[in-house]
């Protein structure tokens, strides 16, 4: 299967290259997004995402196609968590496998860029004594 | 019709679903939704973004809207 | 540990996160090099690697300080493998922990571009018939 | 003096590593040394470069050598 496009509870990140591996791949470009503890100097105690699911999955499809077509690649992997992460744990992998490096570099970031600009996801920061929508607000 | 609001568009109007009985006066247009949706929750005027998905794709403001459509509103988005 | 460098027998690319993984990153980029099948429509049975160990930990070192402190990265893993790889197996696997993912992807592309030009590593591609030391001649 | 052999370099000399002896004249620099391995292997001149560490550290032309460092010859790299 050329593209992975999961939303899911829990991202297990050992299996990422085994997904992404191919014959007439020599290389893959991984990116994983995990909970930072500082934002602004502000302690996060948890970041809470949710989805438009249906729209989200529509959507990670069509950055995974036009990222296939653009960058010829054999393998793209684009999984996004749910639900309350702790700080460290990983929220989105994205990861893109093509013959040359520049290929996949290209493409990994255009995978994370673009799932960050259109996917339906939000995520709500969770500080000791409040809870902020990121980038909801000018 | 049936409007499903997400993130701090929930917040706003306090619910994760609104259904239009066939009897109330429907927007007729995405950019009638929006207008309604501002006039009874001011709040989304403060939003960075305020966009529409009708059947799970966005949907300019020309869009029309029917019984039928599964419409949501989107606010800024914040994956990743 | 801040930085892990190593040559080893054989990579397993599903510990890399949890190596690269710190509570202050908000961004994992890592990119794995892996054996193609076909360079220039040939069938490559396999890729054999040889170092100079000594010198070679001793680059990677040095390309992983000169990162660390250009992109202020939180956590750098170099590993290269050595010996004979088949298709599809990964040969090195580079990575970069940073708080956002600008540094993270900037730095992991030059983890990869600095080990490819300086570091005592050589290849030699095994076909049917021949076999040949990659780049050694113009 | 002892020099390490690498990748094509090994093949081209057919050694992994060549000891002077006290007694042979011993190229003083690393230039010396490029020149007398490209008299006795021509073949090194078809090499797209060819460089030399000195104690596992890359040396230009004009580093002396002395009877206790380890040399290597090293050929173009092409890991990764």
């Amino acid at each position: 299967m050329k593209k992975v496009v999961e939303i899911v509870d829990v991202i297990d990140t050992a299996k990422v290259y085994t997904e992404l591996n191919h014959v007439e791949s020599g290389g893959i470009c991984v990116f994983v997004g995990t909970v930072r503890e500082f934002t602004n100097q502000e302690q996060v105690i948890a970041l809470e995402f949710e989805t438009y699911r249906d729209m989200a999955l529509k959507e990670m499809e069509k950055i995974a196609d036009t990222a296939i077509e653009k960058w010829n690649l054999n393998k793209v992997v684009l999984r996004h968590a749910v639900g309350e992460k702790g700080v460290a744990e990983p929220v989105v992998i994205v990861g893109a496998s093509s013959a040359h490096r520049d290929a996949c570099f290209e493409a990994c970031r255009f995978l994370i860029d673009t799932l960050k600009e259109t996917v339906p996801i939000w995520k709500k920061e969770k500080f000791k004594n409040k809870s902020v929508w990121v980038s909801a607000h000018p | 019709m049936n409007v499903l609001f997400f993130g701090i568009a929930k917040d706003i109007v306090g619910s994760s679903e609104i259904l239009f009985s066939d009897e109330e006066a429907k927007p007729a247009t995405v950019a009638a939704l929006k207008k309604d949706l501002i006039k009874n929750y001011p709040e989304f005027l403060k939003l960075k973004t305020l966009a529409v998905a009708v059947n799970s794709e966005y949907a300019n403001d020309d869009v029309t809207l029917s019984g039928n459509d599964e419409i949501a509103i989107i606010p800024p988005v914040s994956g990743g």
